[in-house]
């Protein structure tokens, strides 16, 4: 594998703290996804490709944005690997760049909406920027 | 002890139990793969039979390493044998190098009478260890007021 | 002093061309205690056989030091020439100068230096050799076979018929086991019942067969050839010597409240019942939760009417005391609780059933008649899914680490099966992967894909949500890589079986190991896969790891020609090779009873007399029948006083000086 | 008993009715609330990547912080629950988390995660007793089809929040028969309701919500409860505007404090 | 660690009458306790078989000496007999209740308090000599002594053993053993050989150590096998230290009598504290003798034991 893909991947498994070579390619975080319908990048296909360090691809996916953090794939996991920290990883290097925030303010219209909860707004900032 | 330079040739003393190792050893024989011909191998029935006493008198009587191998955790032809072994060994090397004597002069490693390989490549790297650390003269003097002469 | 003969073995070019044999046998002759030392070509052959029996006589020796291959080639070979010519065959050592000299030595000088060093050290401790007999022991010639399923009744079938005594110790009502809840069997689909029911008959009129039904094992004691055990009969409430099993009282029993077991609940039973018709024995038990009579003190109506008087309400559990001299373990599995396992929504819609579960609905004599319903409403179903490896290779610690391995052969059964008898019926199974190692397997799974167009969808479900009546199975499908929903009516769940939970206490009982799912441990994996590490204790079936019935039968009959084997000794040799304690060394301390994997080790209270003084002392005594020799006693004894023959302390010390010369 | 509670930014503010109704009810059912001083918001979403140890700081100062006072923090909100409780785990399992945190707060007593947390349900089943809130509930919700909705945070992941079983979780059916109504279980209880990803894609939230909403009235429910905040403005603004999807969703602490009559 | 069967000071009489009243009310036959010796300061264990013999019966600051051992022998004699403990004798005697070394239905195990006793020499390192009496004062001993009356404080003065008392609170009975493992393993071997180097074999140490009570001591035994007798460069003599503290590894309660006795002031305890901390760190928590059933860490295993590389991924060696 290139050097720097190897480099990539090690960061990713270092950040999310994930073993990928424990996956047996089951498919039953795919299975669980919520978010699965918007995605490009299926939950296990970012095991398999932080394995094999397609990590560029990822960076670039849709799917990035669409997690919703919500483990249902951590926990159904039959074998303790976590695709939703594989995927904040991915997430993570792409807003830690320079101007590389995926949420501004001014893209929330519904900052203007009265019953917005706090929660929500830190949240999003916190998960789509740096 | 001695100035001239002379080749150090290490004494190095292996404990295998009788059902995984040695018969470990045996399939790296059978396979001809080579360690050095300083290793020694002394036959147990199970690691657990290796008495710390015994490591003390090969390090009194002037070893330079000792090693011991048994079955893998788990693997013991006696069932429990290894996992004794484990806790007591572990205690000597810890007290052992408490003592002063390099840790890297004792080991425990788990070789399986199909890991000829295995045994092979353990005996080389201890060997190349102790060959690294050099002479090993300390145990022996250690209650000794004079220095041993020689 | 001894008198040494040292043989030196060329082993034709094998020693020889890397170890000097000259050498070796020049400097043997200046070590202590050697008297004779000489070298032949081939040592092990018999012409080298009879030069050591020849040189033994002629120089009177007492001892022999070979220097040549492995012990573990030719140790016997050479025990055996020493005994031929009057030696104790236990003064014979072998110095390993192929395998773990000539062989992987390239330098001359260096592998004949270190042939020197084996040989002399293999003479320090003959120095130190005493002679040894193996003690030996009684066989007690009946056989105990725990576990009353096709394990076990292979098992006992095969010691009865080779004419040893054989009991069986079944905790159920009944024999049969898991077997007799199965409908079909994979891959000739034959019925699990036609073929269980002729062997259980069988088990129960062979003249050298007892049935213990309904008992359990309290407690085990002795050893190899002479195990005590202590059987507990459940008292069944119902005179089994009387009982004609008419049945009548099973179906007069007002109370109906109790889950049919048998069923695994998917129907009642009444408080007194015959687990299934074919039974064996086919007497009734009394489940004295559920009976009125025990719970209220009226009712009675099963007494009433029977025919045969055969009610005891009164009857008590009964302790049977008895020897055998070999035991088998056939305790078998479950399927694992899914309570870990709630995204399958098993305890959220009686539409989710396991395999087992299953295997009951498609039995002619089950809670359907045979007919395939849904239980929520017994509609017909017209989508079915499986789950495959529910619980089974998942190291989160919610389910079971192993592949449970007769899971997928048995989905494809039940979807072969389903599709048979009603081709309307939608089956999808998800896999991870499909495991069909076994005669026609592989075949037999491919027909269920290709003839029976059962739909293999290679992923895995994520969550069953029980909707509208039926349920949305969301699931991924790899290879489409894309996220299903399948609206089905019915979700088979192919749950992981686990080891029964007997199996855990009977290991403590017998000191047979267990690994850490629970499953028996063999003494080898490949070499001796249905011993136990535990001598006498034999296994047979899924107690030992997944297997499928062929495998369990096959292994049942392998452990039954163990137990024939062992019982048709009339003595057993004892290991020589055994701890001893030196009584007036021992402290009495307990140390070493403490590790002793094989509880070999007793304490007594001995009288000692010193000095005009007689003293009271607790001290240990080894068995020698049980101590298999492993030595760890020897390390944890405080004083000194256990010490293991054949490898004592001196030995190993004179081993260590030899080499440290 | 008195805990340190802490009830986090949008119980302030959005979720007022959460958290007054709690503080209220707790008060009537002998439980003291202290509120935490200078807490300051958890960040609403647990740092996955383990080498943030910034974003994880607040959570750990209001630990130390209960850790001094010797109580156990008690939280309220989903969000507050999920961050405090699983920083708290990191401490106490990651030696290198545990020793940057401690290095860069450098607390007079390192922190090693000896604050329990505990959520206010917790607090209800296990401090109060369900049966005791059963005998003090003067208006019973009797003949009340009530759905509970968990959502994601409370639960997952177990191996850490050990909250109640993932898959099948009880103690807010346990809470809702305590309040004399009957609980209703439906399949998607458990699933996301969109969370943030609403700032985001509005459309993907509106599809989860639906597919909860719709699941809890095919089993005929009169109104749902959550513990969340960003869970009620989820299901309440993408439900609540078609007719057929119309369903009251309330915070479970204002049904308690109705039961109560407070 | 009470148990049911034993005597527990509740009345805080003193011990002297508490031993009266046991030899009197004929709850024992024999009481072993403290003899006055000829110095003040030279208290030794004794057996007291009537009340006339508890004449010269002691209990004051001079009385560390551990007396469990001594009811190996004592144990096995006719009659009861009564053995007053103090908190860190306790363990020693629970450990070879353990043992079955102490027959425990002959004994009658007495609790008694301990407030730390005192080192002699210390008092003489500081320089206090010609004592006729000592008081205590609070944390201070009033010492009156033939050149008028002088002053120290007690801590100074208390016995090695008992700075580490299991009974008190603070202190880290391991902070000598780690200064220990912070050396390199050169200054460790030259520390060692230092030490062990000024022992002359008087087998002290051994002598009055409870856990060596064997019947026949390797060290006296030349059948053993692993004894050679007394040889400058036999193995037994050079690593007697290191083969004994193995011999009570697992077993060894810390009562700290070998130093104690030890007359060359070898600190002999480190080995075995050494090895009570590799245990506790490896195992988990164990403090040998604190009942008289469990089974000792030498003696049991888990399935997930450290593998004995830990001892190389530790530290040290620097």
């Amino acid at each position: 594998m290139h050097q720097k893909t190897q480099l990539q991947a090690e960061t990713i498994r270092l950040i999310s703290g994930t073993n990928t070579r424990k996956c047996m390619k089951c498919g039953k975080c795919t299975a669980s996804c919520p978010a699965f319908a918007e995605m490009d990048i299926s939950p296990h296909k970012f095991v398999s490709m932080v394995e094999h360090g397609e990590i560029d691809k990822l960076m670039a996916s849709k799917s990035i944005w669409k997690c919703m953090s919500c483990f249902a794939c951590v926990e159904r996991c039959p074998r303790g690997v976590e695709p939703a920290s594989i995927i904040e990883a991915v997430r993570q290097t792409v807003i830690r760049k320079q101007n590389n925030n995926y949420l501004r303010p001014e893209n929330i219209p519904e900052l203007l909406d009265p019953k917005i909860p706090q929660q929500a707004l830190v949240s999003a900032f916190r998960k789509y920027s740096k | 002890m001695s100035i001239e330079n002379k080749e150090f040739k290490p004494l190095i003393v292996a404990f295998c139990c009788n059902w995984c190792s040695y018969a470990g050893a045996d399939l790296a024989g059978t396979s001809r793969l080579a360690y050095p011909a300083e290793i020694k191998i002394i036959r147990v029935p199970c690691s657990c039979r290796v008495n710390p006493m015994f490591v003390l008198r090969a390090f009194q009587r002037g070893a330079d390493g000792v090693i011991i191998a048994g079955c893998h955790p788990g693997d013991c032809h006696y069932t429990t044998g290894n996992y004794y072994a484990r806790r007591r060994m572990t205690l000597l090397f810890s007290m052992l190098d408490f003592f002063g004597i390099e840790k890297e002069r004792t080991r425990v490693d788990w070789v399986s009478a199909a890991e000829g390989v295995k045994f092979s490549t353990v005996m080389n790297d201890f060997s190349k260890k102790i060959h690294e650390l050099g002479e090993n003269r300390r145990l022996g003097d250690l209650r000794c007021k004079m220095p041993i002469e020689k | 002093m001894q008198r040494i003969g040292v043989f030196v073995c060329w082993c034709g070019t094998n020693i020889a061309a890397t170890v000097d044999i000259d050498t070796v046998v020049e400097a043997m002759k200046y070590e202590p205690g050697v008297v004779h030392a000489s070298d032949y070509q081939y040592m092990c052959s018999e012409a080298g056989q009879s030069k050591i029996k020849q040189a033994i006589k002629e120089h009177n020796l007492t001892g022999i030091v070979v220097c040549a291959c492995s012990p573990r080639m030719h140790e016997t070979t050479f025990r055996k020439a020493a005994k031929a010519a009057g030696l104790n065959q236990y003064m014979v050592e072998i110095a390993n100068i192929r395998e773990h000299c000539a062989w992987i030595h390239k330098d001359r000088k260096e592998a004949t230096e270190k042939a020197v060093v084996l040989a002399r050290t293999a003479v320090a401790k003959l120095n130190l050799n005493t002679p040894l007999t193996p003690g030996e022991s009684s066989v007690v010639k009946r056989a105990l076979v725990i576990g009353g399923g096709i394990a076990g009744i292979q098992s006992a079938l095969d010691i009865a018929e080779a004419g040893y005594e054989v009991d069986i110790v079944e905790k159920q009502p009944t024999i049969g086991g898991k077997m007799a809840q199965l409908d079909k069997t994979f891959p000739t689909l034959d019925c699990a019942a036609c073929i269980l029911t002729p062997k259980m008959v069988d088990a129960a009129s062979h003249e050298n067969i007892n049935l213990y039904t309904y008992s359990e094992v309290d407690s085990v004691g002795g050893f190899v050839g002479n195990f005590n055990v202590k059987i507990r009969k459940k008292a069944r409430s119902v005179k089994a010597d009387i009982c004609s099993g008419c049945g009548i009282c099973t179906e007069k029993c007002p109370s109906r409240k109790a889950e049919n077991e048998f069923n695994l609940g998917l129907n009642k039973r009444g408080a007194i019942y015959i687990p299934f018709a074919q039974a064996i024995p086919n007497v009734p038990v009394i489940d004295r939760d559920q009976c009125i009579k025990f719970k209220t003190g009226k009712c009675g109506l099963c007494a009433k009417v029977c025919p045969a008087d055969a009610i005891d309400f009164s009857q008590q559990d009964e302790i049977v005391e008895k020897q055998y001299g070999a035991v088998v373990l056939a305790t078998g599995f479950n399927p694992i609780k899914l309570d870990n396992f709630d995204e399958f929504g098993y305890s959220q819609s009686k539409d989710v059933i396991t395999s087992l579960e299953l295997e009951r609905i498609m039995n002619a004599a089950g809670p359907t008649g045979g007919k395939l319903l849904r239980p929520s409403d017994n509609g017909h179903p017209h989508t079915m899914v499986f789950v495959q490896c529910v619980g089974s290779r998942d190291t989160t610690g919610c389910g079971k680490t192993y592949c449970s391995k007769i899971c997928c052969m048995y989905t494809a059964k039940h979807a072969m099966l389903i599709r048979e008898k009603y081709p309307d019926v939608d089956v999808h199974v998800f896999y991870i992967d499909v495991r069909t190692p076994g005669k026609n397997f592989d075949e037999f799974y491919r027909r269920a894909a290709e003839d029976y167009g059962v739909n293999y969808i290679k992923g895995m479900v994520g969550k069953v949500a029980p909707t509208n009546g039926k349920l949305l199975v969301q699931g991924s499908d790899l290879i489409a890589d894309r996220q299903l929903v399948i609206e089905a009516d019915m979700v088979v769940l192919a749950t992981a079986i686990e080891p029964d939970q007997t199996a855990k206490s009977l290991a403590t009982m017998l000191t047979a190991s267990i690994d850490t799912n629970n499953f028996f441990t063999e003494a080898h994996p490949k070499l001796r896969p249905v011993e136990s590490p535990t001598a006498g204790v034999f296994l047979s079936g899924v107690c030992q790891g997944p297997k499928d019935i062929p495998e369990t039968v096959a292994q049942a009959s392998a452990a039954a020609v163990k137990v024939i084997g062992l019982l048709s000794k009339d003595k057993l040799m004892c290991n020589p090779c055994v701890a001893n304690s030196n009584e007036l060394l021992c402290n009495g301390c307990s140390n070493c009873q403490h590790v002793c994997p094989y509880g070999a080790i007793d304490y007594v209270e001995k009288e000692f007399r010193a000095g005009g003084k007689t003293s009271l002392r607790r001290v240990a005594q080894v068995n020698e029948a049980i101590c298999q020799g492993c030595g760890a006693c020897t390390v944890v004894c405080p004083s000194g006083a256990m010490d293991l023959k054949g490898f004592t302390n001196q030995q190993i010390m004179a081993e260590v000086d030899a080499i440290c010369r | 008993m008195t805990f340190d509670y802490y009830p986090g930014c949008t119980l302030k503010t959005k979720a007022k009715d959460l958290d007054i109704h709690a503080r209220n009810a707790a008060l009537a059912l002998g439980i003291e609330l202290e509120e935490l001083p200078e807490w300051q918001c958890c960040g609403a979403v647990y740092p996955i990547a383990r080498d943030e140890i910034a974003t994880r700081l607040t959570s750990v100062r209001a630990l130390a912080s209960a850790r001094d006072r010797g109580r156990e923090l008690l939280t309220l909100c989903s969000a507050c629950h999920h961050v405090i409780k699983r920083v708290n785990n990191d401490i106490q399992t990651d030696d290198e988390i545990r020793n940057k945190v401690n290095n860069y707060l450098a607390p007079d007593i390192e922190y090693n995660g000896e604050t329990k947390v505990v959520h206010y349900l917790e607090m209800l089943r296990d401090t109060v007793g369900f049966d005791t809130i059963r005998e003090k509930a003067v208006k019973p919700m009797t003949g009340k089809r009530i759905g509970a909705y968990y959502g994601c945070l409370l639960l997952r992941p177990n191996n850490v929040m050990a909250f109640d079983n993932p898959e099948n979780p009880t103690i807010m059916e346990d809470f809702i028969r305590a309040l004399g109504a009957e609980p209703v279980l439906y399949p998607y209880r458990n699933e996301c309701c969109g969370g943030y990803v609403a700032m985001d894609d509005k459309n993907l939230a509106a599809q989860k919500c639906k597919n909860i909403t719709s699941s809890a009235l095919e089993r005929d429910v009169d109104m749902l409860i959550t513990a969340c905040p960003l869970c009620m403005y989820n299901l309440d603004i993408n439900t609540n505007t078609a007719e057929e999807t119309k369903l009251p969703i309330y915070y479970f602490t204002e049904l308690l404090a109705q039961v109560l009559d407070i | 660690m009470q148990n049911a069967d034993r005597e527990i000071n509740k009345e805080k009489i003193s011990v002297a009458e508490m031993a009266k009243q046991i030899l009197e009310q004929g709850r024992a036959d024999r009481l072993m306790g403290w003899k006055r010796g000829e110095f003040f300061y030279d208290n030794s264990p004794a057996v007291f078989e009537n009340l006339s013999e508890l004449d010269d019966f002691v209990y004051d600051l001079f009385c560390g000496s551990n007396l469990s051992k001594f009811l190996v022998k004592e144990s096995r004699k006719d009659g009861k007999i009564a053995v007053l403990l103090k908190p860190c004798d306790r363990y020693s005697f629970n450990q070879l209740v353990k043992e079955h070394r102490i027959i425990k239905d002959n004994v009658l195990p007495v609790e008694i308090d301990c407030d730390g006793m005192l080192d002699i020499d210390k008092i003489r390192a500081l320089g206090i000599k010609g004592i006729k009496k000592i008081t205590v004062d609070g944390d201070q001993l009033q010492i009156d002594t033939v050149y008028g009356p002088k002053t120290c404080a007690r801590e100074d003065v208390l016995l090695m053993k008992c700075l580490t008392c299991k009974d008190r609170v603070g202190g880290d009975r391991f902070e000598l053993v780690k200064e220990i493992e912070a050396m390199s393993s050169v200054e460790r071997y030259e520390f060692w050989r230092s030490e062990l180097s000024k022992c002359i074999r008087c087998n002290a140490c051994r002598n009055v150590c409870p856990a060596c009570t064997c019947e026949k001591c390797v060290f006296d035994n030349d059948k053993s096998g692993i004894a050679n007798k007394a040889n400058t460069d036999s193995f037994e003599e050079s690593l007697y230290h290191m083969i004994r503290a193995f011999h009570v590894a697992g077993r060894c309660t810390d009562c700290g009598e070998c130093t104690r006795v030890c007359p060359q002031n070898i600190p002999l305890h480190l080995i075995n504290r050494k090895i009570i901390k590799d245990l506790n760190e490896f195992y988990g928590e164990y403090q040998a003798g604190e009942d008289d059933f469990s089974k000792g860490p030498l003696t049991r295993f888990d399935l997930d034991d450290v593998e004995p590389d830990i001892v190389m991924e530790r530290g040290g060696n620097k």
